[in-house]
Order: structure tokens, then C-alpha cells, then sequence
């Protein structure tokens, strides 16, 4: 049974709550990796990301990148958690945990998971700047669709 | 159906989403972008880049050539950029 | 400047309060990677993993698989603490932080740190069992020997 | 010359450390090996499998052909397991 549990949500995590409960008493785990994405301050400065997501299909995507993450490398369990709403510089706006025994399947899982999740689930950022103008969209990065080339090699793509 | 929007192809649209009749001719979703682009100018700007709009049956990733005919909701949204 | 904390101790440590650090202020951190390694429980069950090292050597070796990283990668900060002594299973035995613009430059110097660290840094398991006898030492893994080789087709190994 | 060692070669030869004074002729990692084993049983049992040990000068990794002459810590040890 591996443990995969997703949120998205408005309000703020606790990486260190969501380690403990991903943790729980096991002693098999060898192997914890925790990614945590944060809003970068920018030029001009920033008063927030604004995150607009799809209900219902973000939770349903990410928990799909997860289930695909299980079925590939042999992890214990994967916590995944998206924030909606604004976000100012400097605060967390994902979190992804994976255990493993080992450390090349948590790695692996968990940058597995995050180059999927980028490019597959309903989210979109919108800049608003510190001298009131609302900005524009972030556009995607031709470097997040190379980031699941190398995933190409060992298995197919997601459907 | 219904049809919703997100990101800048809701704001040029200038609607979170809206009920839609639809023709019986109108069958995958590339043709129902057609159709959307003939209803006004907010619809045109919106899918002027076709190509770069991504669209999503009953809440699961569709192409262009999906099929719509059983479907309940359908979206429209730009490239994601979460995470 | 790039922030490289390095830590051989005895006491456990909190992740938290290392993450805290290392971001303190700054808004410019996109992503933060943390990886803990723990203690295993094993057939037949372990009572404790003794940790011995090498006192100098270890914080030198390890500053060194830090700063190598530091090159190979736009970071901003590393943050690592290995402990030594006897080590019950479900405990921690090693921390690695790592802070970055980027999800990329995060994800490749942990594990980069990770894998070198293995195989550098002068740390050698024992295993106690649960019945009181004391066991052997844990012999290398051959895989930890392979996941070095990832690093060489960029850039030439450390010395 | 202070000598260290650690883990099982420890173990082998039954001390932590020891100061030892060299004859002239030994002048690399893997001469000191070869009079080292001449001393005693734990010695030849701590090395017994010669390409599994390493060895260490002032605390930095070296190699069998690494000249000791000016080292004031050579330590010797079984390959590392840490992490």
C-alpha cells in the first residue's frame, strides 16, 4: 500500500507536519526528499503571484502524476500540496514529499512528479506588481517541456 | 454543455464560463474552437493562437480532435505554469 | 556568495530550523530541496546503527562535495549535517539542504552531494541487533559506486 | 608518523592509533602497507584484501603510490558507508 495523499488549497502547509504524518512510526524509510517551491521575488518587484487553478481537475492530475510516480520506482508514500490565491514573494506555493528505502527512488519520484506536475496540471500565475499594476501571465518555460524528455527514455508518456 | 475559461483566454473571452448550444454539426472540440472564434471578438483574441490553447473534456486533457458528445463540461486554457 | 553550512555531530538535528536558516530573508529562492536519510530497520532487527567517522576528515570532505556542487550549479546556499554515534532506526542520520532559483539546479546538487557524499566521506555503518549481538559492518553498495558515473559525462570527477 | 585507523581495519589490528617510526625505504602508501602486514597477524588480517582499503594523508584521500614523506596522519580504512 503506498500512501499518496493531495491538496489543493488556499491556505499555507507545514512541510515539517506533513513529514511527520508521511512518516508516521515507520522504520523501513531510508530515504525522505522534500521539494518545496517558492514565490521568487522579481524585477520589477513583485506584491504577489496570483494562482488560479481548475477545481476539481488539478486534484485529479496531480493524483494521477503520483499514482504514475508509485508505479514506477518503488516508493512508501508521496505527499503532494498546491496552493491557490495570492502569493507573496518569499512564501511556499507547492510541496512535494516522497519516502522511499532508497534514496534514487525518492529523487527520482519526486523530480519525476514535479516536471509532470508543472506542465500537467491546471494552474496559471499571474504577476502583480508592488506599484498596484496587475501584471501579466507567466508564460510557460521551454525548459519545463524538455524536463520530461528524460522521462521519455525508460517508459511512455502520461496519456 | 457548459464551457469554461481560464487564465487570459477567460479574460479576453470575458467570461468564467457560460452554457452552450450547440449545433449538431459542431463534433470534436477543434470544430467547437470554430465555432466558439465565429460568436464574437473576445473568442477570436482568445484563440488567435491555436495551437497554444489547451483544452480539457469532463475535466481530462482532450486534443483537437477529441470528440464532445458526451460531454458535460468542457475547458479552455493557456499552457500551465504551476508548480 | 553562496551559503555552504557543513555539521558532523552527535546530536540529531531539525530540518526546520536548518531550512529556516538557510532561507533566512531572501525572496530570491525558488525552490528548496531537502533530503534526510535515515535509520533502517533490518531482518534481523537492528537495535541501533553505530556511526563511526573520521574527526576532521569527514567536515573537510563533505565542505568539499559542498563547494564542487556549489560550482557545478547555480545555488545559493547548501546546508548538510551528517551524525555520528549509535543511531536507533526511524532516527535521522543525514540532512541535505539545498536552496536555488530554479527546481533544476536544486534537485541535481542534492542528489550530486548525496551520491558523492556516500562514497567520500569517511563514515562507516555497524549494525547492533536487538538480541545484543553486535554485527557486522555494512559493506558499500555497488549501486553507490554506479550513481557516481551519472556526474562524469559533464564534468570531470572531484580529485 | 601518526597512524589511524578506523572501522574494521581497526578492529583488525586492535588499536585506534599508533606512532610509528619508518625505516628510510618506505616511501609510498603501499610500501607502508607491505611493512605494516610484516608486523603482525592483525596487520596481515586488516589488509588481507589490499584494493578494498583506502588510505588517507593529513586527512585527504590518497592512493597506493601517494609518497608519505612529509605526512604527519596516514590513516587507512575500509571503503565508506556513510549517508
Amino acid at each position: 500500500m503506498v500512501a499518496l495523499k493531495v491538496s489543493v488549497q488556499l491556505e499555507d502547509f507545514s512541510a515539517q507536519e506533513e513529514e511527520k504524518c508521511l512518516l508516521s512510526d515507520r522504520r523501513d524509510i531510508g530515504a525522505l526528499i522534500s521539494f518545496i517551491g517558492l514565490c521568487r521575488d522579481e524585477e520589477p518587484p513583485l506584491s504577489a503571484l496570483e494562482l488560479e487553478h481548475y477545481p476539481g481537475m488539478a486534484e485529479a492530475e496531480i493524483a494521477a502524476v503520483a499514482k504514475e510516480a508509485s508505479l514506477r520506482w518503488p516508493i512508501f508514500g508521496a505527499t503532494i500540496i498546491h496552493r491557490y490565491g495570492m502569493i507573496k514573494p518569499g512564501a511556499q506555493i507547492v510541496l512535494t514529499l516522497v519516502a522511499a528505502a532508497h534514496r534514487e527512488a525518492a529523487f527520482a519520484s519526486a523530480q519525476f512528479i514535479m516536471d509532470y506536475l508543472k506542465t500537467r496540471a491546471p494552474f496559471w500565475k499571474k504577476r502583480h506588481f508592488s506599484d498596484g499594476t496587475e501584471g501579466d501571465w507567466v508564460a510557460p518555460k521551454i525548459e519545463d517541456d524538455l524536463a520530461l524528455d528524460r522521462w521519455l527514455e525508460t517508459k511512455p508518456p502520461l496519456p | 454543455m457548459k464551457a469554461v475559461y481560464f487564465a487570459w483566454v477567460r479574460e479576453r473571452i470575458g467570461l468564467a464560463e457560460e452554457e452552450l448550444s450547440l449545433p449538431e454539426e459542431v463534433k470534436t472540440v477543434s470544430e467547437l474552437v470554430d465555432w466558439l472564434v465565429a460568436r464574437g471578438e473576445g473568442y477570436a483574441l482568445a484563440f488567435e493562437n491555436r495551437q497554444s490553447i489547451r483544452a480539457a473534456i469532463d475535466k481530462r486533457h482532450a486534443s483537437a480532435h477529441s470528440l464532445i458528445a458526451s460531454a458535460r463540461e468542457i475547458a479552455f486554457f493557456p499552457p500551465m505554469t504551476g508548480g
